[in-house]
């Protein structure tokens, strides 16, 4: 662990808008520079994505694209960010990919031409690796495409940088199905970890030699994945909170391998990693209702430096086109925000206090993001002597603070959870906080099928 | 006898595998669906009574729990892992026909996706309800599921999509299989799909959860 | 006129979530007493519509109201009004109005009795009328089953009763286009008006008969038709705010015949009438960017009980079906101004302040909705001698308001638009105040083949 | 001569409808389209050039002002009044045969929807180009269109819809029309509806603004 203490270490310090290490792009965004910008993504109803359509594809994408930064102009937006999380085959056949990125920064670049627009684009290739099965998390050929992608579409114009990485995930989807903390934590401390590592060393790599922006990672697929499962009660949120937290690590050591933010929306460990490290945050709350439901719709913004929407398909609403509608969602949201910024720092923490007060005591799952538990957390996180060890920290730590939150009758509790919460507290403190022999207990119980472990050098 | 039975019900339904098993913490040491699955037999209890009363009975009950809201998924897989372990000693039963499952469901994930979660919850719940389970897992091609329903003649098919760009695989499979076994009935889900995009490709049932799935091929053989 | 001076005349009173007179409704909703409540409104995807397919009718919308009503309680909603915006065949064959009142209302109580959660049906018929051409607006065999569907759906469970009226659609129509404002004021303040007090006499009546509450109406068809072509470009904004303006008079006869509020969501007029009669009022803002798009997402918010999305269509998302995925962003939109409440005027007002701020300077006809100009326009109607005074002082006020602001620098110009201000004032100038007065000048420009002006008693 | 026709287009382009009329102002007392078009007859020019190189020249440059947000609604019906001033004085011509329109446009919102604003900026932009359009209004059934058809043969149907559910009539209207004449092509717009819904209906063309559908018929008829 390379962070030994908190670049942030006082509440009202943690804010939406503000990053001790803000991040300036091509056309002049300041991420974390004082403004909130909204991150508007979108993604396709079902088409053929082949070479031979991408004559089809281009327009479709570079309308989409305009018509979004035409709203933009339209409501004095002051810039915004436009994700591509690419579908598989764009990445697969990572000439699709480019030539997408290329259309649509042209179009980004004739608004900023003609009307000033800033606007920025975000390059996410998809993790391919899991195809192979067991997936070879080093030595698979995927991995060309992955990084094929990156780079070109890195030159045609994708300015910044992401990925969802799924190492691990062999192991957490059966965790978070049985609610096996100890079995998930492997999943992250160990094995995400060391997948990080390798993935980031070669996308930093990447973003260097093109002088592009390395944003970030998420652990969108194992916490998210608890918290979709929790919302629909297929397991306790208690759970769902304490993984939440068990996924920091994972998503900091893109960082202290040179991810300099802002890292990737869907998750919600970015404001443990803006109390860590300083880097600016994309997050997503409310109007990512679009791609999914959550418990924390407005805390979610307490910290954020952009706010997204995750995704949303491109059909039509009653109003127009529903990115569209989206964006336009999203730039009233953040007007608020930076109109407190500018307020002064009176109104910009009132109005994070809205945020964090209005749904922190209804959720456990909300209740660890607001900005003093964030920074309670992550304290005892940078605290740990390696990455298990500072997981069990963290992970204890939140547990600690919503039991006392519900026995002061502040949090919401649930009683079909309350057996839960014993449970978890006894695994938790009855685990290794050493990686060999957390890897030690853990192996015998999983399925070695499913998971070479030489893949992540174990 | 009757006691037996409704005992089986009871460590599936609340998820005893066996005695040595940790779970649920109240039944500690006490004999689990293992072990009364196999006394049920000694005593000369009839397999199929075993299977409906005992086993099947537990796992209704789970399921009804987990419709509403009751329980979470973790104690369904314990149940379900109860009732797996208890079948082991029914095996001998199936083989020689003295007890048949309801019918074969034959699932997988459609190419290019690699969602899972729900699909298994899906493939959990039918198998719990007595059904034969093959579950081809994440990514399956036309191939496959032809290939498979070759060994199984008269299953039924599940089909799983949680992207929308997978929907277009899930169409070909739908007409891939249907071209080869007309009479074939295809289920689908996954959270993009919905009833207008099932008439669309031509499946034979869609719901939004594992509930519907259970109830229409119980329907089917009723 | 009824109202000689304003209910509440000091912008601090103005205020999101309270008004002078609060309504209760049957479950124990309390709008304008303390609390904002989500409205979700829906409609559906085309579908056949005849009394024969009721029985397919009816599970569907059930479906759509449990399934909202289950997030309403998942994210521990104190409570949520519904809207029933009836398709036309429901209301021309009010038996299938009326049986989906019945089924929505008895999921609604299944909820209440079960879960606790307090929800209430808007009921609102759709005005007939103008299926006749000329329209027979006190004539018209449409009026028989619009009022049966009142009366048989407020006793089916349809609490609060609504309509979007049409009166002076004839004419309002054509003056948009042509951005004649003369015109559009006879269409309000003249037509408008003389039919609101003929339709809510009837409406209240049945309010009483039932024991239900007259909600409102709203200008939608004439404000709002105006500010989507403002928002295409196709008409000045200028021209779209003082049409706002002009449509107060109209709405607020229905305040005078007897109806009590929450008025209807899609207008903006609302914060006048709060003003001048002290009633709640329901706005939407951004979050019905999927009804339409919008120049006024924040500052709807700054004075509103209730919190709509407008309208959205059951198609699915990428989280679930968009009725539920609009509840959800309406709920955390109102979480954030409860818990303003709850901290005290201070953070109230200050909140009020950033939705205000956030909007006011970017578009005339956000600015006029600003709590201080409302009061200070509001305050020139009620000095009105008649209807059509009332109304020209309104605008004269608001045009006036907009010009200095504009000459300040305070509120964005749009040069395009400025001969068009010039041309208002001209026009506003040099009318009439007087209703006779008016009715001669504009009559003969108007073409008498397209309205029936007995129908209007004139 | 050629100043005459420029001066009408100049006329129609800015909405100068004639001498007395205010609009706009810096053309105060000017003669307008409409005595311009008298003069331009009386002087004997063609009444084909007076249409094309006069009216409808100065309908697209007005047009395409709008198209790029350059000039308000009001002022695109101001030049079509213009317009349609000065095309009396070319009535007779019409009726010789001398002129002839593109085409014929028929225009109708469906039955079931009161929605006209839009169907109504549709009409102007295609008859301002220098077709014929039969505006039939609002709530338009099936019957009304074929009968329309039946005095306008070889003409083009335009369709509008705002309302979702009328969408169903929108249909409706598409099958009945091209069963009884299946060479027709029909246009299709409104909010609600989209390429996909176009297809699906089997109209022939789609566009989300009028423009679009000025380009369509201009090519069709090249
Ligand atoms: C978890 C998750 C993942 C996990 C998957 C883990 C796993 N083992 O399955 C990971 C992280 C790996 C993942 C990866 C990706 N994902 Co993903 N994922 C999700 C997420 C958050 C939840 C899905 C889930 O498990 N839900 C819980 C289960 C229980 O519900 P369910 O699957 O719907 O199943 C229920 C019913 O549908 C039904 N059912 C399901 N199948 C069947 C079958 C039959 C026969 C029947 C009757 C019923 C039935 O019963 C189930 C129980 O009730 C969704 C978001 C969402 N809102 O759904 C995104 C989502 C599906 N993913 C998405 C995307 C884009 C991706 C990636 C492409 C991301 C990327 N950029 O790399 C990759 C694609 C990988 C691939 N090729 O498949 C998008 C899809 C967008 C689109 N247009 O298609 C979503 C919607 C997220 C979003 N909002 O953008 N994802
Ligand atoms: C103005 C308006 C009205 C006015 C209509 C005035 C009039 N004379 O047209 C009034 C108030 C009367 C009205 C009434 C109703 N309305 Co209305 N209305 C609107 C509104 C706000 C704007 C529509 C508009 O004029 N847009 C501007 C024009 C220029 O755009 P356009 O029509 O789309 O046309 C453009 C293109 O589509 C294209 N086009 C149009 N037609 C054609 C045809 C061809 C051939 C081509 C090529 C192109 C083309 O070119 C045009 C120019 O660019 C919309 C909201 C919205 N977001 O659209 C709701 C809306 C359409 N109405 C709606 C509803 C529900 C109603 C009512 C049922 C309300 C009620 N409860 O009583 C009634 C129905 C009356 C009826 N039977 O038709 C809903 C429809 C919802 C649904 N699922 O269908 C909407 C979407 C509002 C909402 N968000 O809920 N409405």
């Amino acid at each position: 662990m390379k962070y030994k203490s908190l670049v942030i270490n006082s509440t009202n310090k943690l804010l939406f808008g503000t990053a001790p290490y803000p991040v300036t792009t091509p056309r002049g965004l300041i991420i974390g520079g004082g403004h909130v910008y909204p991150e508007i993504n979108f993604t396709i109803p079902p088409m053929e994505i082949t070479e031979k359509t991408i004559p089809e594809l281009i327009p479709y994408y570079k309308g989409i694209v305009s018509d979004t930064l035409e709203r933009a102009v339209h409501l004095n937006s002051e810039g915004i960010i436009v994700e591509f999380e690419p579908l598989i085959e764009m990445t697969r056949y990572p000439e699709i990919g480019v030539q997408l990125v290329k259309a649509m920064n042209d179009v980004c670049e004739d608004f900023f031409q003609v009307h000033g627009m800033k606007s920025e684009l975000r390059l996410t290739p998809n993790d391919l690796r899991e195809f192979d099965k067991p997936p070879k998390q080093r030595t698979s050929a995927y991995l060309e495409p992955m990084m094929e992608l990156f780079e070109r579409g890195a030159n045609a114009g994708g300015d910044l940088l992401s990925i969802e990485s799924t190492g691990g995930k062999e192991v957490s989807d059966d965790a978070i199905m049985m609610c096996d903390i100890k079995k998930f934590i492997f999943s992250q401390a160990v094995l995400g970890v060391r997948d990080i590592k390798m993935l980031w060393g070669k996308i930093v790599g990447i973003a260097k030699k093109t002088g592009k922006i390395p944003g970030g990672d998420t652990a969108c697929g194992f916490a998210n994945t608890a918290m979709i499962l929790a919302d629909r009660k297929y397991i306790p949120k208690i759970f769902a909170a304490i993984a939440r937290i068990a996924t920091i690590v994972r998503t900091l050591a893109a960082i202290e391998e040179g991810a300099t933010g802002p890292d990737k929306d869907c998750g919600y460990e970015g404001p443990f990693l803006k109390a860590i490290t300083g880097i600016p945050i994309s997050m997503e709350g409310k109007t990512a209702a679009c791609a999914h439901l959550s418990p924390v719709g407005n805390i979610a913004a307490a910290c954020a430096d952009l706010w997204s929407n995750e995704s949303v398909q491109n059909i039509k609403l009653l109003s127009g086109m529903a990115p569209v509608a989206y964006l336009e969602q999203l730039e009233y949201d953040t007007r608020i925000m930076n109109q407190a910024i500018k307020d002064g720092e009176d109104t910009w923490l009132k109005l994070q206090d809205l945020f964090v007060k209005s749904d922190s005591y209804h959720d456990p799952q909300a209740f660890i993001l607001a900005p003093e538990n964030v920074i309670t957390i992550s304290a005892e996180i940078v605290k740990g002597e390696n990455y298990v060890d500072a997981t069990l920290r963290g992970c204890k730590k939140g547990l600690e603070l919503i039991e006392n939150a519900q026995k002061e009758g502040l949090l919401k509790r649930d009683e079909m959870e309350d057996t839960w919460l014993e449970s978890l507290k006894t695994e938790l403190y009855n685990m290794p906080a050493d990686e060999e022999k957390l890897v030690e207990d853990v192996l015998p119980t999983i399925d070695q099928n499913k998971i070479i472990l030489s893949e992540y050098g174990l | 006898m009757e006691g037996l039975l409704e005992k089986i019900a009871y460590c599936v339904e609340f998820g005893k595998i066996n005695k040595n098993a940790p779970y649920p913490p109240d039944m500690k040491d006490q004999d689990g669906a293992d072990e009364l699955t196999k006394q049920a037999i000694d005593q000369g209890i009839n397999a199929d009574e075993i299977l409906k009363k005992g086993l099947v009975t537990g796992m209704e009950k789970v399921g009804i729990k987990f419709r509403e809201n009751k329980v979470f998924v973790p104690q369904v897989l314990m149940s379900a892992k109860a009732m797996s372990t208890a079948m082991e000693h029914l095996k001998p039963f199936f083989q020689s026909g003295d007890v048949k499952r309801k019918g074969t469901f034959i699932i997988g994930t459609v190419a290019g996706d690699l969602h899972d979660i729900g699909k298994n919850l899906v493939a959990m719940m039918i198998e719990g309800n007595g059904w034969e389970v093959i579950d081809l897992g994440t990514d399956v091609k036309s191939e496959k599921f032809i290939e498979t329903l070759r060994s199984y003649t008269g299953s039924y098919i599940g089909l799983s999509a949680l992207l929308t760009t997978t929907m277009v695989n899930m169409e070909k499979i739908v007409k891939d299989i249907k071209s080869e076994k007309p009479d074939i009935k295809i289920l689908i889900g996954g959270a993009p799909v919905n009833e207008e995009f099932r008439e669309k490709i031509g499946a034979d049932f869609y719901s939004p959860d594992p509930q519907g799935a259970v109830e229409y091929l119980n329907k089917l053989i009723a």
